[in-house]
């Protein structure tokens, strides 16, 4: 022990001497803020008129948080936080780079959304049994997944957020809702054991979890190890986390079970972090296996996101649709990873943070739909545009955005990412992503004919059964559509910070560098 | 009083389980046996059974040779090529009547030749043992009266 | 070892391939134990020599202790893992409760087998 | 199952047990144990106190909600992480502290303080599974 | 040109958009009086368009604009020339008609405020298009005219007819912006420049780039689409669903022609080769004559307009396409004429409808008495319309005839075309303006009037001023068609055509149009019968097609999801796990990482092996178990022996775990099964087990060749030597697993116990929430909460 | 290597052979069964053996540590015992299994 | 390490382990589960017990000695109590003895009783 007697050690050797600013606690408060706030509300989770109270202003004041990191981040460049003080790679390192800070803000964007509507959407038992708790712990999950920069803490943070999805998935205990939950948790259980898999082989081969660390030794390693085996092994796991074709399965057979403000925050939240995941390890760690991956990924990418949109023309119950869409979505995310040019993994960050607000916005406002048209079902819902305009007119607005029509935000990525694969002469994957836009088109634009433009028959009885909060209700909605409405008219701001942060994923010397300031290793 | 007691007790098994004899540790291992006798407040039946300290002594160097003997009997049984046995299950009747009384009584005779007590009727009246060797119940019954039985009620009356 | 490690890994697999929720459990159960030997044995094997060292010279036996790490590693998989299994064990409970069934080729209340066609108009 | 041999010996075995759970959580840091094995340790020695006297003492013997115990028990952890922003280092940086107590040195640690909560969630979570599982199974 | 009008232009062009929120307000405020309000917004975009004009004159181009998306080269930036104006003093100027016709012709409608706002949409984004200089602004303001079409023929929402229409209107249009989309980006990817203004001035030879095809056809791909080219025209004719102001706005005057002005913008960069030269002259003359003779079978005043509007849109796309000089000043005049009289003509379909309450020619006569002011506006429309004198449209058809007539037998063929669709549209014109006023009186509605003034100032308006345009037709070339031609043309031209048109064989021609025309309207009853005994025999119509097109494409979908989703399980795990098999076994053979052949641990104790030999057992006793306890029993067996394994291989941390662990697993398995009646054993069919067991047993192959090959390779043991050497002196720990952690690696445990307290209370509501009913998936409704 | 260390090294390598023998008639019990008590019976007094053996490992490597894993093993097995007994207490006569040895097999119930 | 604890320890191991695996063939011969109770019961419990008290003498510290007596105890104190549960339930269900069985003295209502708990 440290003790007068005990043999001095020389500290610097092993340790962090300079002292932690607060700016460099940035890096880890959203996580931290998360999960000590979920455990609070655990511990008061009896008092459920007390939780809302609590939760969203916490939820505004992660925002807050995150937006700072976010702004830091924008003005220093990559910064890293090593926990417990020890020297990288030996601690685990936290190192958040544009990319992970600006999906953190955009997922507690969704999160304060879905608290915010979960006031009035879920019940007593429902908070009870830890709604509230449930979505701090998965938002400290999501923010620690996309700030750490170590590859087994990433699987921790993927393993929370996983569970604590389970928790929400399940609460309330309808039959479907179980059904659901079973098939995504054991596929859910084996996409991660993958992820474990690959990280146990990833520790064997470089005796190191630390990502800069590995990034740095890749390059000598690639002709010694298996690491394109290894890669695809990772782009395996993430790729079924992401839902993408043909591990898609668990996310149309889930995703509509729970309620709605839950299936909000899933598709808000969870598919983008296997894709930030698999952007952090194959753009930053393994780019010269990716290389040789790219093509593979690329037709995964246009697979999914046309078999998300043929799904979607296929449903009758308005969120078995959007679950698709959600897929088809990450198809389009896909597509930028496969390129791995600048615009490409551009677009791939823009559409990331565009689906995350126009599908969780979409959820929410499906489920309003639902409370005054009677029902989730096409075939039975209808007369909302007569009844409620300003939720048609919200309606229509994301629509028109998820199939990436202008002027609203879904249209200037898959731009970006049309003109990236025309630049490389991948005609198909440009074809593939307009050919999904289209088929998106038909698939919303039903759903607008029949569920909002139909007059309401006798089948619904449509305005007498809900009567919608302008607060609970309305505003997360409002403010979702807002920001597609405000990035599809100004992208410039987002566009300029997606263009930064795919080139620090491209070239990532300065994330290497804010974990190594002196430069190597050990 | 009973409360103190045992709580030294716990304190002392705290002190010899963690094998670091200091006041330190006897005062911390006072304060957590407290704790924990806190959990079972309901359940510490029975007055003091140290101060027959000496009685107790006796019985258990009974039990540990019990023990041991059943130990060699079943052995023995096992490895004589033929197998000769008469294995049931008899009532045997009780003259402790208090829960703790018959708790040890059936634990001891588990643990000792040929007999393992399977049940106790509700009324508390009957044991009922199973025994490898039931040719001749009434003697194994014998036994237990003037061994454990008596012993016990030595020990605690 | 490794070939051990391909017994887990197949056994376990092939639990997962089966319809019934209880063997697919037990087959997470073993799936882990399969990774956890994994990633044990990608840190490297050493007999018998636990990493805890005595506090007077702690550096006399750096070099001849286990290797650390993936025994951390493990252990919060571990951990992990059994949380995962008691849950998806209670689901599965619950599921058969309430789908009074454990076949999960008869599980069809999320994606009902008389799935409809949509509807053609306008 | 209430039978009365083991209704009167499990509260002996369960105070045993606990016990030993706290001594193997804080001899965790130099030998083999910690605060997450202390946790099975003593959730078991609770379930087997449920087993044998039912649900319901043992909810009453714990006076809290188990997890609440296990929040309480992420909190501590989360807040032995936090201490170090006082010292000006980063998060979950090993601090102690040695307080003379008798002569001794009774020494604290943030570490230490973390375990412990491992300890309580642990504890709190497997011991709220069990219960409800024992419940559910009773009615 | 200087700041001020710089800014105003940008004021002009978002001032639609600005009027178009507030109109549901001032709707409430000026009640039916409120067209004459919004009417000054057009107003104000013709004037300040107007003012342009001198330059334009002058050949100079306004140019202009701000910075929008600098990080992707997009600028909100206008380009106007001839071309550019012309378009947007149609749009401005008609639009100010349009506005004030709705106002009479959809008084006392509830949503009259939506409808304004709706139109004043289009209109921004339909003068956003014409004077957009970058391709994406261009292509944002192409999109935003479909979508605020889409918004316009589903405008009457609650009949079925108007939804399907403007859902195809949407998915045809729409899907031809896709087109244009890749063609503009193609560009783009060729030549490097983003804005049009550019392309126009760079001397990049498109033509001759190995994309060219591919840009012509995705660029056609758009305009066909737009302008309603045979066979994507049949959602024009449905678009009729649209209120009257809807279809002589959007669908006769503006928004049809975007493609045509595509087509134009793109003639001097695209257009002068074969391909442009063959392509457009035959989409353009099939659609004029199928457009035509689908005109002369509809009775339906509305539908008339609409298909000889398909054509009038196939006769400019087949001159553009010619490309001669002649021929683009032809399609010049012809467009503006056509946005004039056909506008007007719409105006007086609405007018009759609105007043008669019919749009059948066979059910309405005699008006004349009633309605002599739109009677006037009307004949004079159609007279432009049939190419006589003395009405802008006849200087049109002049010119058409003299861009036409070439020696070669493609012009000739191409000049009959010209003809009968010219006089099948002299037919039209006048079967519109004649039939309903003349002959006895017929309506359905009592005592039919002009109405309002709103309701006839627009034709009355634009049929003046096809008069007055003829007439002063000098002054009409000089500040309209020359600029525009020239624009088109990407050379200097002049227009001479006036009302005394030169003796010659244009001259000629229009005369055999016009006997044929009136040969034509005295058989327009059995040319209709007979095209209606034609129609009937064909049968199919792409109009049906789409509607078989939709439905095909869900019932695809339908049985491709139920193929990819069939909702089952053990399917998804299959294919998961072939999944995994073939990522990792296929770059391990194509990348050849195999490892080496391992050797035989010789130094294995007894006991090791003994101890492994009992978890194999355990493995497969799980297997083959026969009910449930013996399997999880032997699910026991094998944990222990793991737990064995680590503490012969110097973790005890690890077997203290796995021992508490595996035996927790079992007993909290045993308290559930308590409950259960499951039975773990094996239902599979022999076929299926052995496919499962080959899946399992590739999968573990391919995982123990991966992991032969990593422990081949040396290790690295910074990190655990890092540990070994400072847990003691630094973290005060001897337990080194320990001190990693709660401290090296603390925060790894930090997750991991955020996950066992989550695992906790998930555990706890799922055993705790319970539904008294079980009910069904649908229940998440709130309807049903309800029931509940 | 003195004599006594040579002695005691002997008859631990003597006893981890006895205990892998018990092992291997514990996990035949096991397997066999034929009743379920039986196979709990087995499980515990594998527990037991297992006890054992670390025991002997302790001895063998010297590493002492090993005595509280086998505290905690045998506090485990008797949970997991008390448990089973549980289990089969309530589950009750389900004719799960056979209830005299040479029974029915199970599996033939359970159909 | 002195010569005689060397003697004890040796000797306590192969007892030890050798009635642990007397325990273990008890569970193989004896006729039915009542019987095989005895022996792992009593034999088994004994050997281990034996084995650990012999690491506890061999390592030479008070501590770890105490430690596996505790342990010890704690098994002896354990090991009837699971027998007695075991015994208990498989009776109640109707696990009947052997054939060779003499004499069964349970009231009848215990066998096949379903116990609530
Ligand atoms: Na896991
Ligand atoms: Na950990």
């Amino acid at each position: 022990m440290a003790k007068s007697d005990a043999p001095q050690v020389d500290i610097s050797a092993a340790m962090v001497t300079d002292p932690a600013t607060l700016a460099d606690w940035l890096v880890i408060a959203p996580l931290v803020y998360c999960i000590a706030v979920g455990g609070f509300l655990l511990m008061v989770r009896k008092d459920t008129n007390l939780q809302p109270i609590l939760a969203i202003p916490g939820l505004v004041l992660l925002v807050i948080l995150d937006a700072a990191l976010l702004a830091h981040v924008i003005m220093n460049g990559p910064v890293t936080m090593t926990m417990g003080r020890w020297l990288p790679p030996f601690g685990i390192s936290f190192t958040v780079d544009i990319l992970g800070a600006l999906l953190c803000l955009t997922a507690g964007i969704a999160a304060l959304a879905g608290g915010i509507y979960g006031a009035g959407d879920i019940n007593d038992s429902g908070r009870r049994y830890g709604f509230y708790p449930f979505l701090f712990l998965m938002m400290g999950g999501v923010s620690g997944a996309f700030l750490t920069g170590d590859v087994f803490n990433l699987y921790v943070w993927f393993e929370v957020l996983l569970i604590a999805s389970f928790g929400l998935l399940v609460l309330g205990s309808e039959r479907g809702q179980i059904d659901g939950a079973t098939k995504y948790a054991f596929l859910n259980l084996v996409a991660t054991t993958f992820f474990l898999i690959a990280t146990g082989y990833l520790y064997g081969i470089f005796g190191t979890l630390n990502m800069a660390d590995i990034a740095e030794k890749a390059p000598e390693m690639t002709d010694r190890a298996p690491l394109i085996t290894l890669v695809s092994l990772f782009v395996l796991a993430f790729a079924m986390k992401a839902a993408a074709f043909p591990l898609n399965f668990w996310l149309p057979a889930s995703y509509h079970t729970p309620r709605v403000v839950v299936s909000a925050l899933f598709a808000g939240l969870l598919t983008k972090v296997g894709v930030y995941a698999l952007m952090r390890i194959t753009l930053v760690l393994f780019p010269a296996e990716r290389d040789v991956l790219g093509f593979a990924i690329a037709l995964v990418a246009a697979a999914t996101m046309i078999v998300g949109a043929v799904g979607a023309l296929a449903q009758t119950d308005f969120r078995r649709l959007l679950g698709f869409l959600v897929i088809s979505g990450i198809g389009i995310m896909l597509a930028g990873v496969a390129l791995a040019s600048q615009s490409g993994v551009t677009g791939t960050i823009f559409y990331a943070v565009h689906s995350m607000v126009v599908m969780t916005a979409l959820y929410l406002a499906c489920g309003l739909a639902a409370r005054v048209a009677g029902g989730f079902s096409i075939q039975t819902s209808s007369g909302v545009y007569s009844s409620h305009v300003l939720l048609a007119a919200i309606t229509l607005v994301l629509f028109f955005a998820v199939s990436g029509l202008p002027p609203f935000s879904g249209f200037w990525p898959k731009v970006i990412l049309v003109k990236a694969s025309l630049d490389v002469g991948a005609w198909w994957l440009a074809g593939a992503i307009l050919l999904s836009g289209f088929l998106t088109t038909i698939a919303v634009g039903r759903v607008w004919l029949l569920a909002y433009w139909r007059p309401a028959g006798s089948t619904t009885p449509a305005g007498e059964v809900g009567v919608l909060d302008p607060f609970i209700d309305y505003l997360p909605l409002v403010m979702l559509t807002g920001l597609v409405v405000l990035v599809g008219i100004f992208p410039q701001q987002v566009l300029e910070i997606s263009q930064i942060g795919s080139d620090q994923l491209i070239n990532p010397v300065d994330y290497i560098r804010s974990v190594f300031p002196d430069g190597g290793g050990q | 009083m009973r409360l103190f007691l045992m709580n030294v007790l716990l304190a002392l098994i705290w002190v010899a389980v963690t094998g670091l004899f200091s006041v330190l540790n006897l005062v911390f291992g006072f304060f957590l046996a407290a704790a924990v006798l806190y959990l079972i407040r309901e359940q510490v039946g029975s007055v003091g059974y140290f101060s027959r300290a000496g009685k107790f002594l006796s019985l258990f160097l009974l039990f540990l040779y019990e023990l041991v003997m059943s130990a060699i009997r079943v052995a023995i049984l096992v490895l004589s090529p033929q197998m000769k046995l008469a294995p049931g299950i008899f009532a045997y009747r009780l003259k402790v009547d208090r829960d703790y009384e018959i708790a040890l009584l059936a634990n001891m005779i588990t643990l000792t030749p040929g007999t393992l007590s399977v049940d106790v009727s509700d009324d508390k009246k009957f044991l009922y043992v199973h025994a490898i060797d039931c040719s001749d119940p009434d003697a194994t019954r014998k036994g237990i009266a003037e061994g454990f039985e008596r012993k016990i009620l030595e020990a605690y009356r | 070892m490794a070939i051990l490690v391909g017994v887990f890994f197949a056994v376990a697999i092939y639990l997962f391939l089966s319809k019934h929720i209880i063997r697919i459990l037990l087959g997470a159960a073993i799936l882990s134990n399969a990774v956890n030997l994994l990633i044990f044995t990608s840190g490297r094997l050493t007999r018998e020599v636990p990493p805890i060292l005595s506090k007077t010279d702690p550096v006399s036996e750096v070099m001849f202790t286990a290797n650390p790490l993936p025994q951390a590693l493990i252990l919060t998989a571990i951990v992990i893992a059994f949380s995962f299994f008691a849950f998806l064990l209670v689901l599965g409970f619950r599921a058969y409760q309430e789908l009074e069934t454990d076949d999960t080729s008869e599980m069809r209340f999320a994606e009902p087998k008389d799935d409809k066609l949509p509807p053609l108009g306008y | 199952m209430r039978t009365l041999i083991f209704r009167t010996v499990a509260p002996y075995l369960t105070s045993l047990i606990v016990v030993f759970s706290v001594f193997v959580l804080l001899r965790g840091h130099n030998e083999p144990g910690g605060g997450f094995i202390g946790g099975l340790i003593a959730a078991s020695a609770f379930a087997i106190y449920g087993i044998a006297c039912g649900v319901s003492p043992v909810r009453r013997a714990l006076y809290f909600h188990p997890m609440g115990i296990a929040g309480a028990g992420l909190t501590l952890g989360s807040l032995a992480g936090l201490l170090s922003v006082f010292e000006r280092v980063p998060f979950m940086t090993g601090l102690w502290y040695y307080v003379p107590i008798f002569g001794q040195e009774l020494v604290l640690s943030t570490v230490l303080l973390f375990d412990i909560g491992v300890y309580f969630v642990v504890l709190g979570s497997i011991t709220s599974i069990a219960l409800a599982l024992e419940e559910r199974s009773n009615d | 040109m200087d700041a001020t009008t710089h800014s105003t232009t940008l004021i002009v062009l978002l001032l639609p958009f600005i009027a178009a929120v507030f109109a549901p307000a001032l709707t409430r405020i000026f009640k039916h009086n409120t067209a004459w309000v919004l009417a000054i917004v057009p107003a104000v975009v013709f004037w300040h368009f107007f003012t342009f004009l001198p330059e334009i004159e002058r050949g100079e181009v306004v140019t202009g604009g701000y910075q929008w998306i600098p990080a992707y080269r997009v600028n909100f930036s206008w380009f106007i020339d001839g071309l550019s104006l012309t378009f947007a003093l149609l749009i401005s100027g008609i639009g100010v008609l349009i506005v004030m016709y709705s106002g009479g012709y959809l008084k006392k409608h509830p949503q009259l405020g939506r409808f304004y706002s709706f139109i004043l949409m289009f209109m921004g984004s339909m003068l956003g298009l014409v004077v957009a200089d970058s391709f994406l602004m261009f292509f944002v303001f192409w999109e935003l005219t479909s979508i605020t079409s889409f918004l316009l023929i589903g405008f009457d929402h609650k009949r079925e007819v108007s939804r399907r229409a403007a859902l195809q209107a949407l998915v045809v249009t729409g899907g031809g912006g896709l087109f244009l989309l890749a063609g503009m980006l193609l560009i783009w990817n060729v030549t490097g420049i983003t804005e049009l203004s550019l392309l126009l001035r760079a001397d990049v030879a498109l033509v001759d780039s190995p994309y060219y095809i591919a840009i012509l056809v995705l660029v056609l791909g758009g305009a066909f689409t737009k302008s309603a080219q045979f066979p994507l025209h049949f959602w024009l004719p449905n678009a009729m669903e649209a209120p009257t102001p809807v279809s002589a706005y959007l669908h006769s005057a503006t928004m049809v022609k975007a493609g045509v002005y595509l087509l134009m913008r793109m003639n001097p960069v695209l257009g002068d080769t074969a391909a442009w030269e063959t392509v457009l002259p035959l989409f353009g003359g099939t659609t004029l004559i199928v457009g035509t003779l689908l005109a002369v079978r509809q009775t339906d005043m509305k539908l008339m307009l609409a298909y000889t509007t398909v054509s009038s849109l196939g006769l400019l796309v087949m001159l553009t396409g010619f490309g001669y000089e002649k021929a683009i000043e032809a399609a010049v005049l012809y467009l503006v004429a056509h946005s004039m009289f056909k506008g007007a003509l719409f105006m007086v379909a609405g007018a009759i409808d609105h007043e008669a309450g019919t749009r059948d020619i066979n059910k309405v006569g005699g008006l004349i008495t009633a309605m002599p002011i739109v009677f006037g506006a009307a004949i004079a429309s159609a007279i432009s319309m049939a190419g006589l004198p003395p009405f802008f449209g006849f200087l049109a058809k002049e010119e058409i005839y003299a861009g036409l007539w070439h020696p070669g037998s493609w012009p000739l063929f191409f000049t009959l075309v010209a003809i009968v669709g010219n006089g099948l549209m002299f037919v039209i014109g006048f079967a519109v303006a004649l039939k309903p006023f003349l002959g006895e009186k017929k309506s359905p509605t009592e005592h039919p009037h002009d109405g309002p003034v709103l309701l006839w100032l627009g034709p009355v308006v634009l049929a003046a001023l096809s008069l007055l345009t003829a007439v002063f037709s000098g002054v009409v070339h000089r500040y309209i068609s020359d600029p525009m031609s020239t624009a088109v043309a990407g050379e200097p031209v002049e227009v001479y055509i006036s009302l005394i048109p030169p003796i010659g064989v244009p001259l000629l021609l229009s005369v055999i149009t016009i006997v044929f025309g009136v040969v034509a309207y005295r058989n327009l009853e059995r040319m209709r019968s007979a095209m209606a005994t034609v129609l009937e025999t064909i049968g199919w119509g792409p109009d049906r097609g789409f509607d078989q097109f939709i439905r095909g494409l869900v019932r695809m979908s339908f049985w491709f999801t139920q193929i990819v989703q069939p909702g089952r399980l053990e399917i998804y795990m299959k294919t998961t796990f072939i999944v995994l098999a073939l990522c990792l076994l296929v770059p391990m053979f194509v990348y050849d990482e195999l490892p080496a052949m391992p050797r035989f641990p010789h130094d294995m104790a007894l006991y090791e092996m003994v101890i492994m030999a009992i978890a194999v057992v355990g493995l497969l006793a799980v297997i083959y178990a026969k009910n449930r306890l013996t399997a999880i029993v032997s699910l026991g067996i094998q944990g222990f022996a793991v737990a064995l394994i680590f503490m012969l291989f110097g973790a005890p941390d690890l077997s203290f775990t796995q021992f508490m662990v595996e035996t927790l697993s079992v007993v909290i398995l045993a308290l559930v099964m308590t409950r259960l009646r499951l039975t773990p054993t094996d239902h599979r069919s022999v076929g299926t087990r052995v496919i499962d067991m080959s899946i399992s047993v590739v999968c573990a192959t391919a995982f123990v060749l991966l992991l032969l090959n990593v422990t081949q390779l040396p290790f690295d043991q910074t990190l655990s030597d890092f540990f070994t050497r400072y847990s003691v002196p630094i973290a005060n720990g001897g337990n080194i697993v320990n001190v990693i952690l709660v401290d090296f690696r603390g925060t790894d445990t930090w997750g991991e116990i955020a996950v066992v307290l989550v695992a906790g209370l998930a555990i706890l509501s799922l055993m705790r929430i319970r539904l008294r009913p079980a009910v069904p998936i649908a229940s998440n409704d709130p309807v049903e909460e309800e029931r509940r | 290597m003195s004599d006594p260390e040579q002695l005691v090294h002997v008859a631990v390598l003597l006893s981890l052979g006895l205990l892998s023998l018990s092992f291997a008639f514990c996990v035949f019990r096991v397997i066999r069964g034929p009743t379920l008590p039986d196979r709990i019976l087995a499980l515990d007094m594998l527990v037991a053996t297992a006890i054992g053996f670390i025991a002997a490992i302790g001895i063998k490597t010297g590493y002492t540590l090993y005595v509280d894993i086998a505290i905690a093993l045998g506090l485990v097995g008797f949970l997991a015992t008390v448990a089973f007994a549980r289990f089969v207490l309530a589950r009750g006569n389900t004719g799960d299994d056979e209830l005299n040895p040479g029974g029915l097999s199970e599996t033939e119930k359970e159909q | 390490m002195n010569g005689f604890v060397a003697i004890i320890v040796a000797i306590m191991l192969i007892v030890g382990s050798a009635f642990t695996l007397i325990a273990a063939l008890g569970l193989i011969r004896l006729p039915d589960v009542y019987t095989r109770m005895h022996a792992a019961s009593k034999a088994g419990t004994l050997g281990s017990g034996v084995v650990l008290i012999a690491l506890g003498i061999q390592s030479g510290d008070p501590g770890t000695l105490t430690r596996s007596l505790a342990g010890v105890a704690f098994f002896i104190l354990t090991a009837p109590i699971s027998a007695h549960l075991l015994a208990k339930a498989s009776y109640a269900v109707g696990y009947r003895l052997s054939d060779l069985s003499v004499v069964d003295e349970m009231p009848s209502n215990a066998r096949g009783e379903k116990s609530n708990t």
